[in-house]
């Protein structure tokens, strides 16, 4: 039973990697999670890929240029599998800090996944890059951690709710129905929203409902919002629940005057191949750097982007979360290519350093001073429908705008 | 909306008998608990996806190849498990865990195969625009779904109480002993329920792109939950008594996403429980309790 | 006659003994050798879980299909007892082992079903204590499905010293159970409750202490948990792998043993920390396929090939 | 049998319905100390049902069960074998995975009655079990099954024991063997409640029978009047009541 014992911590022990380097390191390693299975998989899948097409970009020219060191260092990706299981995940962080002893740790994207990197990467003073975890419970009182490659959950919903405000109203918009799915990051941009109406005073929230976000079939909750009669419908759910709320939605032939929804926006293409066009048009969504062509500073467009990743042939659908795993890569660039060394200390100095002054094609990258991300907004924006495709135009805000908005009659 | 509620529950609700119909016969026949019924269902579902996607097939077509391939899978994997399965003391308990090992192979099977993405056929297929029942507008894949969950329920009926096989079936079902003493060659009487049984799963998998939304591979674990609510509701082991199951859940599940929207996953688990509790000798083919 | 009993019956019970205590030992001087805590602190919750299990289900036969609500409700009540009432973390972990009795005391008629009927309805009622405590309408009180962040009593040494002291007391009372006429008891309540009542044994008491006894040890280790990772979703608390890890390891090294959960937690989680980081993509596969070969050929888990050779295992 | 022996045991007006089906419909009789009295009647008559109800397997639907002066119907099953009252069963469910030793120790330590303890190597000895005590229970074949299940209720030292078909499966001898047995237990003041289908078996063994009939007591008396009493010839008609 000891023998037993010893030999399988002997297994756990052939993990530890000794080396560490000093001055100059053969190579960087960046610790990361991804969910190859599991319900956090259509999400996290994407951001790895992006993340390691610019890896492997990076390394083809010869790795990358860290300024302390003078020369380029090829990269070494270290991404382990956590099935989806925060369990699974907490102990490959934890490997991936005190065995891999990896120079940058990159969490997994759902926040679920990510809240467990917290208080490791916090208790072993390592700087969490955080690609897309928006739990707002990450950044209090914890100076290790920065929202890398989409916005904090309070400022998603900012614009969709300006908009309903301000040209709604003029538009005679006076009712509101919000339905959410009851998860952290759709039922915080929810009482997000709910706090913009009800600051600006203007219109009634007639009705306002969470629901598992495991449901699947909207047909009585669509009837139910309906005889409410709201002008305006916010719906904010998952891609799962999106699609089967606009499925439903055209087979039940309801229609309001304004609906918004989050996913069609993130990963238009999940949504054009399961609802189609005639089910998206009109809709009003986030415009994500995958539909607005930001003119990066750094990196590639979002049309060499999308080149890259057809070639790279993953088998996954082109969206947000894809440019969200390149994004992400791109802050690492610029982080070493700035840092005074790998300290963490020195790559947390590093990212501030760039806040403001990084532009990608995700647009502006600006933290705030917990480390959530304020720069990278969603635009809100509308579909039409052309022929099998659809086109998102951007309607507000008005500065950003390539389009006017059209709400029903 | 109270109205609305009910009438779009019991279409919903047949469906939903179409899903846990299977799982019952299986339970019935055999006494074992098929954890992974929403993979097969799953697998059913992709069956539907990439037959509509390849060959344009319609998922009524879909659903008699799924028939067929399905009984056809069914057999070798009943050889192959369970009549080992069935010697061991406590095989009902051991059954629960063997069948969540099967459902994880098929699962990550799925997963390498097909990818994550979520997957669905365009509503149209199963005609344009809503249909008009009892006043309500309701999606045509609800009728659908309700007609050949219908049609299934019907088909069960006649193979139970119509044809030899079923009468033996039958039979197993009420005592296993006895059938194998009378010489009844139970393990072929099992099988073919057996294969029957997750065909059932595959059928109503191939109309759950419509009544689901999307689908993907880790879709099993909550249609299990859903099932299992309907079968216990229903009568456990009585493949028939699924209907009442199917109908309670349907209309449960709108009245809550009508008034209580955000605890409508309490409902299959609160029903389970307290059929199981209170109700468990008007419900069952068998005393269930012990000293 | 009855010496010679009671000395092999020492020897028996120090032969137990003495496997608890090294594999305490072990655990307990491990973070000093390997610096993974956390995959130290994972083992040592699945020791201690899978032993809870093999309380409940290796001595009565119910197979708790739900056992994460008991972990579950014990993470979460130290969470609150932390958030609400600023509990020093051993007074929540308290709270967090009452929320768990207190659960098991509600969940007591579910004995009145057999089998497979308990293992469901057990399954559904961990499912129905996430709803709700995942529910936003009870966000003041739970952070419903935000999730609770619990970093001012974050101390993962302590934390984990405290649940090697828990998968001590809970080696402690396995070896009992195998050693005790109440243990004797439950096992003959588990092959017949009616014998067994006409043998005079109280069945509904025996089992009722054995429930509480292993929903306790799965509310403790709740609490542990909590406190060592501290920030936390309801999901997280309420993962379904707990429960089916507790089962599969128990069932692998094989039920109402000493050696056979440690086994199964030493091999397979193990083998998952191997698999799951050189051929991730498998590892649910080969994972998948290992619980059917096991319930297949050799449903009395690992100890059984000792065990069928008349060789006793602790 | 003087009548003014106080019963151990007072049955009366016992009823037990399954939905609408009377298993028992107001059976009534005394046992005294050291009686045994044998159950007989045609399958499906209430015999098992009976012992069911008396051993608190089942709760009865009306009238009372009176043991040494104290109401016990509706007790629980372990406490009527601390109390004194045990049985063993049609089929036996001994405790498989367990030694032999083992089952009978768990009686011995749980269910006695109080009195002497029980030496448990002479119970298994006098019940030829001894050469398997430490052996699992299921080594044993069904009939050796069945005398654990005797040794499992002795070893409760119990005053009233309520026995259903011991006899079936085993042979001639052992048959013989068995029912000296209960006689030498009965002797030593043990009272009995015999339910057998081996009418040699019920002659050797008990002191009357009782004849129950659709839950109905039909003949109360010895053996030998019960096979030329009118009734119970024309219940047993069919051939039942050979031995």
């Amino acid at each position: 039973m000891l023998r037993r014992t010893l030999l399988s911590f002997a297994a756990m022990l052939s993990f530890a990697v000794q080396a560490q380097a000093q001055q100059a390191p053969a190579e960087i390693k960046i610790g990361h999670l991804h969910a190859s299975s599991g319900p956090f998989a259509s999400i996290s899948m994407p951001v790895y890929t992006g993340l390691k097409i610019w890896v492997d970009e990076t390394n083809a020219a010869g790795g990358a240029y860290v300024k302390a060191f003078d020369k380029k260092i090829p990269l070494k990706l270290i991404s382990y599998d956590d099935q989806s299981s925060t369990a699974t995940a907490a102990t490959l962080y934890n490997q991936l800090i005190t065995q891999d002893k990896v120079d940058i740790l990159v969490a997994d994207s759902d926040s679920v996944l990510t809240s467990v990197a917290v208080p490791i990467a916090k208790e072993h003073k390592q700087f969490l890059f955080n690609p897309t975890g928006t739990g707002a419970a990450f950044f209090i009182d914890n100076p290790w951690i920065a929202l890398i490659a989409d916005p904090v959950s309070t400022i998603w919903p900012k614009y969709a709710a300006d908009y309903l405000n301000d040209e709604g109203a003029k538009a005679g918009i006076k009712t509101v129905a919000i339905l959410y799915s009851t998860n952290d990051f759709t039922g915080t941009q929810a009482s997000a929203v709910r706090g913009f109406i009800k600051a600006a005073g203007k219109l009634d929230i007639v009705y306002d409902q969470g629901v598992p976000t495991n449901t699947s079939n909207y047909t009585v909750l669509i009837n139910n919002i309906a005889a409410k009669n709201p002008d305006a419908v916010l719906h904010l759910g998952y891609v799962g629940n999106d699609i089967a709320f606009l499925r439903n939605l055209q087979d039940s032939g309801q229609k309001f005057r304004f609906l918004f929804s989050i996913y069609p926006g993130i990963e238009t293409e999940e949504l054009l191949k399961n609802v189609g066009p005639e089910g998206m048009a009109g809709v009003f969504t986030y415009v994500t750097s995958a539909a607005y062509e930001y003119k990066p500073e750094v990196g590639w467009t979002l049309e060499q982007f999308r080149t890259a990743w057809n070639k790279a042939n993953t088998g996954l659908n082109f969206g947000f979360n894809s440019i969200a795993g390149y994004t992400t890569g791109l802050v690492l660039q610029e982080t070493l290519k700035g840092t005074k060394s790998l300290d963490q200390t020195a790559l947390r100095d590093a990212v501030f350093a760039l806040s403001g002054k990084l532009k990608t094609l995700d647009g502006p990258f600006v933290l705030d001073e917990h480390g959530g991300q304020i720069g990278e907004i969603t635009p809100l924006g509308q579909f039409t429908a052309e022929g099998k495709e659809v086109k998102l135009d951007v309607v507000y805000p008005p500065s950003l705008a390539n389009g006017k908005g059209v709400i029903g009659k | 909306m109270l109205i609305g509620a009910i009438i779009s529950g019991l279409m919903f609700g047949l469906y939903f008998t179409l899903v846990g119909l299977g799982l019952n016969l299986v339970f019935g026949v055999m006494r074992i608990v098929n954890l992974a019924h929403g993979d097969f269902l799953m697998l059913g579902s992709f069956a539907a996806y990439w037959l509509f996607t390849l060959f344009g097939l319609h998922p009524l077509l879909a659903a008699v190849a799924v028939l067929v391939v399905f009984v056809a899978v069914g057999l070798p994997i009943y050889y192959g498990v369970v009549p080992r399965l069935l010697v061991a003391r406590d095989s009902e308990m051991l059954s629960i865990i063997l069948f969540f090992g099967l459902s994880q192979v098929i699962e990550a099977l799925a997963a390498i195969a097909f990818g994550t993405s979520e997957r669905s056929i365009p509503g149209r297929v199963l005609g344009s625009g809503p249909v008009s029942f009892l006043g309500q507008r309701l999606p045509s894949a609800w009728v659908f779904g309700a007609a050949v969950s219908a049609v299934a329920v019907a088909c069960v009926y006649l193979y139970l109480y119509r044809t030899r096989l079923g009468t033996l079936t039958r039979a197993v079902m009420v005592s296993r002993e006895e059938a194998l003493a009378t010489g009844i060659d139970v393990h072929r009487v099992s099988a073919i329920a057996f294969g029957i049984g997750i065909a059932l799963a595959g059928i109503a998998g191939v109309f759950a792109p419509f009544m689901l939304g999307s689908v993907t591979p880790a879709m099993g674990a909550d249609i299990n939950v859903a099932a299992f609510a309907v079968i216990v509701v229903g009568t456990l082991g009585n493949p028939l008594g699924t209907v009442i199951g199917g109908i309670v859940y349907g209309i449960g599940l709108m009245l809550m996403q009508t008034y209580l929207s955000s605890w409508a996953n309490l409902l299959p688990n609160l029903l389970l429980i307290a059929v199981l509790l209170f109700r468990p000798e008007g419900l069952f083919g068998r005393a269930v309790r012990r000293a | 006659m009855r010496d010679a009993r009671s000395v092999s019956g020492l020897r028996r019970v120090f032969g137990d003994l003495l496997l608890a205590g090294v594999v305490v030992a072990v655990m307990a001087v491990a973070p000093s050798v390997y610096s993974n805590q956390l995959l130290l602190f994972n083992f040592v919750m699945f020791l201690t879980l899978s032993q809870g299990l093999n309380v409940i289900y290796g001595f009565t036969g119910y197979l708790p299909f739900g056992y994460v609500g008991f972990f579950g409700a014990g993470a979460y009540g130290f969470a609150l007892a932390v958030m609400h009432l600023h509990a020093p973390p051993l007074a929540a972990m308290a709270v967090g082992a009452a929320a768990a009795l207190v659960l098991a005391v509600i969940l007591t008629p579910l004995f009145r079903l057999s089998g497979a009927y308990f293992a469901i309805a057990n399954l559904a009622a961990a499912q129905a204590v996430y709803e709700i405590v995942s529910n936003p309408a009870l966000e003041d009180i739970t952070k419903g499905p935000y999730g609770v962040s619990l970093s001012g009593v974050f101390a993962p040494e302590t934390s984990y010293a405290v649940s090697v002291a828990i998968l001590a007391g809970t080696l402690l009372l396995v070896v009992w159970l195998r050693n005790s006429r109440f243990g004797l008891s439950l096992r003959a309540i588990k092959e017949d409750p009616i014998s067994a009542a006409m043998a005079g044994v109280a069945v509904v008491r025996g089992r009722t202490i054995a429930w509480l006894c292993s929903a306790l040890i799965a509310g403790l280790v709740g609490g542990a948990f909590a406190w060592q990772i501290s920030v936390f979703y309801p999901e997280t608390a309420f993962s379904a792998q707990f429960s089916i890890f507790a089962v599969v390891f128990t069932l692998f090294g094989g039920a109402a043993t000493l050696t056979g959960p440690l086994l199964g937690v030493f091999i397979l989680y193990g083998i998952y920390n191997t698999i799951g980081i050189t051929v991730p993509q498998y590892f649910q596969l080969i994972y998948g396929t290992l619980i059917v070969a096991l319930v297949l050929f050799l449903p009395n888990g690992l100890v059984s090939l000792l065990t069928k050779r008349g060789i006793r295992v602790p | 049998m003087s009548p003014d022996v106080m019963p151990l045991l007072k049955v009366e007006q016992l009823e037990k319905r399954f939905g609408g089906f009377r298993a028992l419909d107001g059976v009534s009789f005394h046992l005294a100390p050291g009686e045994v009295l044998g159950l007989v009647g045609p399958n499906g008559s209430g015999k098992t049902t009976c012992i069911n109800v008396i051993s608190g397997l089942y709760a009865g639907d009306g009238g009372q069960v009176v043991f040494e002066g104290q109401r016990i119907d509706g007790a629980k099953m372990h406490k009527l074998a601390r109390r004194g009252i045990n049985r063993t069963f049609q089929s036996p469910k001994p405790f498989l995975s367990l030694t032999v030793r083992e089952n009978v120790q768990i009686a011995a330590r749980y269910g006695h009655a109080g009195g002497a303890p029980v030496d448990l190597d002479a119970l298994l000895a006098s019940l030829e079990l001894d050469r398997h005590a430490d052996r699992p229970a299921e080594d044993l074949n069904s009939a050796q099954q069945k005398t654990l299940d005797l040794a499992r209720a002795l070893a409760t030292s119990p005053r009233l024991l309520l026995i259903d078909e011991l006899a079936a499966g085993l042979n001639p001898a052992e048959l013989h063997r068995m029912a000296d047995r209960l006689r030498v237990l009965a002797d030593g003041g043990m009272a009995m409640l015999v339910v057998e289908h081996l009418m040699g078996f019920i002659d050797r063994v008990t002191d009357r029978v009782i004849v129950l009939n659709a839950g109905r007591e039909i003949f109360e008396g010895t053996l030998a009047a019960a096979t030329r009493d009118p009734d119970v010839i024309r219940v047993f008609l069919g051939g039942a009541a050979h031995a």
